[in-house]
C-alpha cells in the first residue's frame, strides 16, 4: 500500500467514530484531494480483494472501518463484542417522521404517530439521533427536530437523500378491495 | 344492518389466540388500526366503520389499555365516525362529506411513515451487523479517551510512597496527653519568623491525631487572644494563620 | 487470507480489549490450536509483510491490533483520535502499591498513602486498571485488590513480573508489613 493509504488505515483503525474527509485530509496536509480520494480507494479495495475480515465504508459524511458482516455472529457468540440495541417501533417510526420532514415539532409528530411522543424524543435526543435545530412559529414557539450525523452513522447512510423520496414510497394499503 | 350483529360477533367470541397480544406489539392507536384494517382484507377507502370499531375497542378490552388515553381516544373517535355513518343522508350522495376521510387521511399518512420506518431499520440492522472499533475500556456512553501511562511514571510513584511511607503502625494505645502549649509554642516560633503560615506548615504531613488537635486547639487559643488571625479562603483551602498587629507588638 | 485469520481479523478489531488465545478459539470451535496458531501468524505477517498502517501485537495475554506507532504522531497532530487522559498522582500512587503488593485491602494503602482512597479505588476500578481479587483475613473481611489484564495492556507488559523488582528500585519497597 502507499505510505498515505496506510496512514488513512492507521488512523480509521484508531477511531471508533466515522472520520470525515476533511480531517483524514488534516493527516497529511500536503496530499491533495485527489491523492487523498485514490488512497481512501486504494485501501477499501485491498480490503475487498486482499480477503479482510474488515472493509472500508462511507457513511454519515465520513469513512469508518467496519467488520463484515458474515463475522457478526461469531464474534457475538464468542462474546468478544455485542450488537448495540435495536431502536423500538416507536423511536423508528419517530425518526422516520423527522428524517422525512424536518424540522418538525412534536405536536405534528403525535399528529401523525397518535400517540404522545414526549418520552421518545428525549432518548432519541441523549442518543444523539435527533437534535432541536430551530422553533416554530406559533403558539410557543415550539421547539423544531432534525436528525444529526449520527442518526446517518446508526444507519449507515451516506447522506439524507439515500433514503427513498417520498414520492417514491408505494402507500399500498388497497389490498384487496372488498365488495362490501 | 348487519354490522351490529358484527359487533355482537366479535365481542361474544371467546377471545382466539391471536388476540393476547402485548400492547408493545403495537407503536399507538394508528398502527392497532392498521393491523385491523390488514388483517379483515378490507379497503381503506372504504372502512366498514362499525366493524373495525368493534374490533378496536374489543381489542384495548382485551389488552386492558385503560391507562392509555391514545387508544381511547382513537375509540372515541371511531365510536363518534361511526355514529356519523348512522344518521339518515338528508342531501343526495355527491354532497356527503365521508365522516372517515379525516381518518384515511391519517391513516395513509401513518401508513407512508411505516415504509420509511422499514427502510431505516433494514438499514440499521444491516449497520449493527458490522462492528466498529471498539475502545478500551468498552464505555456505553461515548468511549472514553484512553491512559497515558508509562512504566517510568509508575516506578516514580512508587518512589515517591516509599518517601512518605510511614512503617505499617502497630497500634499500641497510649493514652496521649493533648499538648496545647507545645503546639502554642511552635506556632509563635514560626510566626517570629514569618507573617503568614499555612495550616501544612504546622501540621506536618502525616501527623498524628494528637499533633494535629494540639495545634488546632493551640491556634484557636491564640486568634482568642489576639495573638493571630485565621482565615479560609475557600472551603477545604489550606488555612492561613496571618500573624495579628497585636501579635507584632509583643 | 484464509477465512480463520479474517474471521480474527474482524474479532480483535471489534474488541474493547485484547484476546487470549483460548477465547480466540471460541470463535471456531472446530480450529485446531495449530490452525489458529497458524492463522495468528498469518495476519500478522499480512500487515508485516503487505505493509499496513496496523500491526498485530500480544500483550496483556492476550492478542491486539494496533496502529504502528509512525503513525500516532500524524493521528494525534489531526487530533482524531481521543487524547490520552493521564491519571492523578493519587491514583498512579495507589496502582503502583496495588502492582507491588497485590492481593491488597484499602486500609493498607490508606495507611501507607496516609489519605482516604476510596474515590481513587473507584475510578481505577472503572478504569479497569484493578479489581477485586479476593477478600482479606480479620474484621469485615477486606476486599483485597489487585491488577487486571488491562494494566499490563496500559503499560505493554506479558507479565506482572515485568514489573522491575522491587529489589531493584532506587529505593526498596517492604514486600510484606511487619508482623504484628
Amino acid at each position: 500500500m502507499t505510505p498515505l493509504a496506510k496512514l488513512l488505515e492507521a488512523a480509521l483503525f484508531a477511531s471508533a467514530r466515522p472520520i470525515p474527509t476533511e480531517e483524514l485530509a488534516a493527516l497529511d496536509p500536503e496530499a491533495s484531494k485527489a491523492a487523498l480520494a485514490a488512497a481512501l480507494d486504494e485501501l477499501g479495495e485491498h480490503y475487498d480483494v486482499d480477503g479482510h475480515g474488515v472493509e472500508l465504508v462511507e457513511l454519515g459524511g465520513g469513512w469508518q472501518i467496519l467488520t463484515r458482516s458474515e463475522y457478526t455472529e461469531a464474534i457475538e457468540r464468542a462474546q468478544l463484542a455485542a450488537r448495540p440495541a435495536r431502536l423500538s417501533a416507536a423511536a423508528l417510526e419517530t425518526l422516520a417522521l423527522i428524517a422525512y420532514r424536518q424540522p418538525l415539532g412534536r405536536a405534528e409528530i403525535e399528529e401523525i404517530r397518535g400517540v404522545s411522543v414526549g418520552s421518545v424524543l428525549k432518548s432519541l435526543h441523549e442518543r444523539g439521533l435527533i437534535d432541536v435545530v430551530g422553533r416554530g412559529e406559533g403558539m410557543g414557539r415550539p421547539l423544531l427536530y432534525g436528525t444529526t450525523p449520527i442518526f446517518l452513522e446508526y444507519f449507515a447512510l451516506r447522506h439524507l437523500d439515500e433514503l427513498p423520496r417520498a414520492d417514491e414510497l408505494a402507500v399500498a394499503l388497497r389490498a384487496e378491495p372488498r365488495a362490501i | 344492518m348487519t354490522e351490529t350483529a358484527a359487533y355482537v360477533d366479535y365481542a361474544t367470541d371467546a377471545a382466539p389466540a391471536a388476540f393476547v397480544i402485548e400492547l408493545a406489539e403495537f407503536s399507538g392507536p394508528l398502527d392497532l388500526l392498521l393491523t385491523l384494517i390488514r388483517e379483515e382484507q378490507v379497503d381503506i377507502y372504504d372502512i366498514p366503520i362499525a366493524r373495525i370499531a368493534a374490533q378496536f375497542v374489543l381489542r384495548i378490552r382485551t389488552l386492558q389499555l385503560n391507562e392509555a388515553a391514545d387508544y381511547l381516544e382513537m375509540a372515541a373517535r371511531l365510536l363518534r365516525i361511526k355514529a356519523q355513518m348512522l344518521l339518515p343522508r338528508t342531501d343526495g350522495e355527491e354532497a356527503w362529506d365521508d365522516p372517515r376521510a379525516e381518518l384515511v387521511r391519517r391513516l395513509l399518512e401513518y401508513q407512508q411513515m411505516r415504509e420509511v420506518v422499514d427502510v431505516l431499520e433494514r438499514a440499521g440492522e444491516d449497520r449493527r451487523n458490522r462492528f466498529a472499533r471498539a475502545y478500551i475500556p468498552q464505555a456505553p456512553a461515548p468511549p472514553e479517551a484512553p491512559l497515558a501511562l508509562s512504566l517510568s511514571e509508575l516506578l516514580a510513584a512508587v518512589d515517591r510512597i516509599l518517601r512518605i511511607a510511614r512503617d505499617p503502625a502497630i497500634h499500641d494505645v497510649i493514652p496521649r496527653a493533648i499538648d496545647v502549649p507545645g503546639a502554642i509554642t511552635i506556632i509563635r516560633e514560626l510566626l517570629a519568623i514569618r507573617a503568614r503560615a499555612r495550616w501544612t506548615d504546622l501540621v506536618p504531613y502525616g501527623a498524628e491525631p494528637w499533633q494535629v488537635l494540639s495545634t488546632l486547639l493551640g491556634l484557636l487559643e491564640m486568634a482568642k487572644l489576639g495573638e493571630c488571625r485565621v482565615a479560609q479562603p475557600r472551603p477545604f483551602a489550606n488555612v492561613e494563620i496571618i500573624r495579628d498587629a497585636a501579635g507584632e507588638a509583643a
